[in-house]
């Protein structure tokens, strides 16, 4: 065992599969001898060089879409959007070219790749610097979507979408970064895309979360359980495809549910899984599907007030939890 | 708008041999009568979607994609008809995309006027106009890396260089010498709209000048031109000199699509772009210099007509996709399979 | 009364605000004295002039984005999107430059301006002239998105839309435009966004549906009323916000709710609408909230077979609708 | 990195008036010590997130600024506060919005370094680098339309010309000669990345040939050849001529932000940069024609440090955002109230 940061065991992972194959290569802006603005591609420029850890200019159309060109011709890009907000720039190659390859082309052409993406409140980073966005790809069809919350889950889950043979988006919240660390197995491990994980068992209500907010209701958990609300956590880590049937079955055995995100309400995926709930597990509810989200406004207001006002925070969620379970 | 300014540039000849000429005219003759029959069959309502006619266009699509080799990609955008069966995209599987076939390249899943086919490495395009260029960059990038000899024919229209993603494409193949060609035929429109409304410039090739390398314009209706022209290109790609912007000044001589009655020129513009006609200049030069004779020639199209007829009656007894097919090649997996029976337990060593 | 299809309510509202107030503007491909690739702007140009009717590059960003500024500088813009499926290209300066102005310049700087957007499938468009997209738009604070589906609306909307403080995101189902035709006063009149329309009234299970579909579900119910199933029919028109009082209403006094929409099911309007229904009617419930919608794939494969299969239709909704019904 | 190899190309003060002079000397030396005080008050922790330094690049940002009116417009990017305090931007609105207070002129809402000021027609950016010169490209448009004399002043840096809506929006410009000033602060680095990762291109004036506009790259450390080159452009903007891009070539003297180390520069770099101050260029300039002498400089300085000192003190008695504020300014209408009691009944005349 090792103990590392969420931020080392990505660097870990892709430094790990550059060096196992060949083909995977790294580029984005900032990726190369400056190791990334949060220093996840530290190392690799030195170890691998220039060719395969490349500087971009500012060109996020260019970063994921020559990732798809590179992709196509049997490489494994990883292509690093260095803050989400600025995901927008290159949605066309996301959901158009890398979701769609395969599709459009009857199989015969493929997308091996890689879309790195750094996003993440509550780190004061404003309107700009905040933003998770997970919703832009969740609906996309050919896009397989991973929000780890753990340096095992962030390190096996990046490998798994390396070796993988379809376009994955990679959400890293950067509140994470370097907040979270574990001791993780040295030897080489993945794990699988597109699976849940029970954080922890619990039987009074279940609460779905992902990324920083999994930490954040983790953290509710342990005072709900004083007063005597035993909260089973499921890890979403895959947001598409999702893992319906841990959901189900966690929620079919303690009849509540709570989703909570970063993102906001409307249009978040929380109400895509409120709704799968509702339709596969109806009879097994005890109260409605609830979510707590950040609310409707753009992420993430600057000045501190309001920051903490849009976050989901644990307090907040231990109140919601309470009132579900009084339900 | 101007007719094609630019002179050839080069000795017609210099480098096609008698042989690659009698070649280039059966490639360039084939596109011409594919393209026309399949216009023909839209008409006829013998296919469903849209048809986009490159007829007028040949030259500039042939004689850049005539020097490839089955390594080198083409990253096409949807007027270069006669790039892709020259390359060797059989007429049959043209014939069974336009057709929506089961068995053609796209399995019918795709946009009947946007062609592409792996095995020849055809990329398979979107119809986002300007996309087909930064994949196609991505492509030659993956060729550099992999220190291949080959190279990228990219093809835009005039109108597809005004996107941002034309300009951050070439700005990065320029940084890394990628070895690419950029291929614009230059048709004066884009839909509706002149190319002195796509940008203030007359020449697109001086696009090329923001990105230090190399751009020309050419007369795209002189076949041997744009030949000589984007095997330089080519040599020089592969000497690793790198990118290079080939304006080709054409003109299509149908609407937009087969439905684009087109009345937004002039009748003397197409007029005076139909006398040079690409297929008629060519014919003129191989009678000038004896290469190939009327007769060797009509004994081609004869050769060429069967061969699309063939294509026709094959694609025609291709099957229809099933409804169900609608599901598959989403991803490599079967998302339901991917499900597990049972989340995995928290991994050792705890969560924080 | 005049009689008019879906289209030239569109074209009519764009040339009587053109006429009421010189700021209203129209950009985008082929807008110009081609009127468009559907003819949306027919006439406008030589009524208007090349100056305030304006042909663009190929350039979806800048279609966009430069009306966000024209709209700062207090102009009226009309940015049009020739096809949904290019959307993509300019979907920064929606999502982040004109959805974001006004908040991030605390109400300094506003973008009234609308984004008119093509889209729709069961045309043949096949993968890149078929998509819908409304969940790009829908989950980004600071948008309001509208999605018609008769004449009236349209028009309605459309003058609403122009006439308001916001950026709009207005959504043409391109079928309809020529195969809707209503007859619609011939006097000036607007339709509020943000509510729905009950387009038929009902008892036994509320539908609630938008653009092409709200015409199948509008079919659906004439023939479920053949076997007594009595189907209240919410045209939700607005997405963006949406009108969660009258969607509400209905499925409390109807017990059971079924959403229909053309977009893939994963990740779109549909998840969102089930899930605020049962946060706020769960105990009014007699059935979890059905959807029904395009499956999980890119919309819309080409072949004819496969279309079919993709779209939801009125058989398919007749099925669904009898199905809960008899919950 | 080579040094800024432009020359002066327009004769100092052959425009400038003697008091205008002086003026931009106030400029100057208020751009840089305000800037330093921001430095200092960021590291001290007065303020969260975070402090662009624009120190180094005065020049260019005040020469630019300096030829506009009230009714011009910036739309900057993010390391020109000269500008943006040149052209009338109070020091004490900034420094609510460094200190993210209620009043500040974005509510606290937006990212300490990204300014805007609408009452001074300048824009409220994104941090979304090249946003504003779309945005700013379309508000050049509106004054076209409307036909003001007004300009538009877009900054952008060198880094940011490789996104796509560069192009898009110059070549926008281009054809419709469009009154604004593309200001390009070449400074050598995006972040980590040389510019000579940015493009293969050394000038980036030279992007505008593919656009079919006149490209300039200037001495951007030297106060008058900015102010003389903007304004000359500015004057052909007003006059209907179109669209001018002028880089400007200059260097910033610390990180990219107030955390970076910057240590992927040379020593020897920074060191041949500082050689060429901006602001102690042109204090040369004033003591070699006598235009101002340095205990008038001084005075200056004196009342720009009493001004510094003031806005800090006003924007710290300004009060803090509540937290519900965040709710506010989203829509022109609370969603919430836009929600009718009951919906609308079906409209005359059916549905279809
Ligand atoms: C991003 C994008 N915007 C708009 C369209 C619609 N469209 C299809 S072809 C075309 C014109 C293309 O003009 P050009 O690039 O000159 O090629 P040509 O058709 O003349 O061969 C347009 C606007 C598109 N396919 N993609
Ligand atoms: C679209 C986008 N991509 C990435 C970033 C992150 N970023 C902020 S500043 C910057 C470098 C900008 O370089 P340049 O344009 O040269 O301006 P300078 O900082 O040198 O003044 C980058 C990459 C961003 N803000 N926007
Ligand atoms: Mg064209
Ligand atoms: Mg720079």
């Amino acid at each position: 065992m090792k103990n590392v940061t969420f931020l080392e065991a990505i660097t870990e992972a892709m430094a790990e599969e550059m060096r196992r194959d060949q083909r995977v290569f790294v580029m984005g802006e900032d990726v190369g001898a400056y190791g990334g603005v949060f220093k996840a591609t530290k190392g690799l420029h030195d170890e691998f060089g220039g060719e395969r850890v490349i500087d971009t200019p500012i060109s996020e159309e260019l970063i994921v879409g020559a990732g798809v060109g590179a992709a196509a011709m049997g490489m494994r890009p990883i292509s690093e959007i260095q803050f989400s907000d600025f995901a927008s720039c290159g949605f066309d190659p996301i959901v158009e070219q890398a979701a769609r390859l395969r599709y459009r082309s009857g199989g015969g052409w493929t997308c091996p790749m890689v879309i790195r993406i750094c996003c993440g409140g509550e780190i004061g980073g404003g309107l700009y610097h905040s933003q998770t966005n997970e919703n832009w790809f969740f609906g996309t069809p050919g896009l397989v979507v991973l929000a780890p919350s753990t340096p095992y889950d962030a390190k096996g889950l990046l490998k798994s979408a390396i070796r993988g043979d379809d376009p994955v988006i990679f959400l890293e919240h950067k509140k994470l970064y370097r907040w979270v660390r574990a001791d993780i197995p040295e030897d080489d491990f993945t794990v699988p895309m597109g699976r849940a994980d029970i954080k922890r068992p619990g039987t009074t209500l279940t609460i779905i979360a992902y990324q920083l907010m999994l930490h954040r209701v983790l953290e509710a958990a342990d005072i709900l359980a004083k007063s005597g609300i035993d909260a089973e956590v499921v890890d979403l880590r895959s947001l598409r495809p999702w893992d319906k049937e841990t959901v189900l079955d966690s929620v079919r055995k303690t009849g509540k549910a709570l989703i909570v995100h970063e993102s906001p309400l409307t249009g978040g995926v929380g109400g895509e899984i409120a709704a799968v709930i509702t339709e596969e597990a109806f009879e097994y509810l005890d109260a409605p599907v609830q979510r707590l989200t950040g609310p409707d406004v753009p992420p993430i207001p600057f000045a501190p007030a309001m920051e903490e006002f849009y976050m989901p925070d644990t307090r907040k969620i231990v109140a919601k939890a309470r009132t579900l379970a009084a339900y | 708008m101007a007719e094609a300014k630019a002179k050839r540039q080069t000795d017609p000849g210099m480098s096609a041999s008698k042989e690659d000429q009698k070649a280039l005219y059966y490639h360039l003759i084939r596109a011409r009568r594919f393209d026309e029959r399949c216009r023909r069959l839209f008409k006829q309502g013998r296919f469903p979607g849209t048809y986009f006619s490159a007829v007028g266009q040949e030259a500039a699509a042939v004689g850049a994609a005539f020097g490839l080799g089955p390594d080198d990609v083409i990253a096409p955008s949807h007027r270069e008809l006669g790039a892709y069966i020259t390359k060797g995209m059989p007429l049959a599987a043209l014939m069974r995309q336009l057709f929506a076939r089961a068995d053609s390249p796209d399995k019918g899943k795709s946009h009947p006027c946007h062609f592409g086919y792996p095995e020849i490495n055809l990329l398979t395009p979107a119809s986002t106009m300007t996309a087909q260029v930064v994949v196609g960059t991505g492509m030659a990038l993956a060729l550099r890396m992999q220190k291949k000899p080959n190279v990228v024919l990219a093809f835009i229209g005039e109108g597809g260089t005004s996107r941002g993603a034309f300009h951050e494409a070439l700005n990065f193949a320029g940084i890394h010498d990628l070895p690419i060609i950029y291929v614009c035929l230059n048709n004066l429109w884009a839909e509706s709209v002149p190319a002195y409304r796509q940008s203030r410039i007359t020449k697109f090739s001086d696009r090329a000048k923001a990105y230090g390398f190399a751009g020309f314009t050419i007369d795209g209706n002189d076949l041997l031109t744009v030949y000589q022209t984007v095997r330089e290109a080519i040599e020089r790609a592969r000497a690793g000199s790198g990118p290079t912007l080939i304006e080709c000044l054409t003109y299509r001589w149908y609407g937009h699509s087969e439905i684009d009655p087109a009345n937004y020129r002039s009748a003397d513009e197409l007029e005076s772009w139909k006398k040079r006609d690409p297929v008629a200049l060519y014919e003129r030069h191989l009678d000038e210099t004896g290469i190939m004779s009327q007769a060797e020639r009509e004994k081609i199209i004869t050769q060429v007509d069967a061969e699309i007829e063939e294509a026709i009656t094959l694609a025609e007894a291709s099957p229809h996709p099933e409804a169900k097919e609608a599901l598959d090649d989403v991803y490599s997996f079967s998302p339901a399979a991917n499900f597990p029976a049972r989340a995995q337990p928290t991994p050792p060593g705890g969560l924080t």
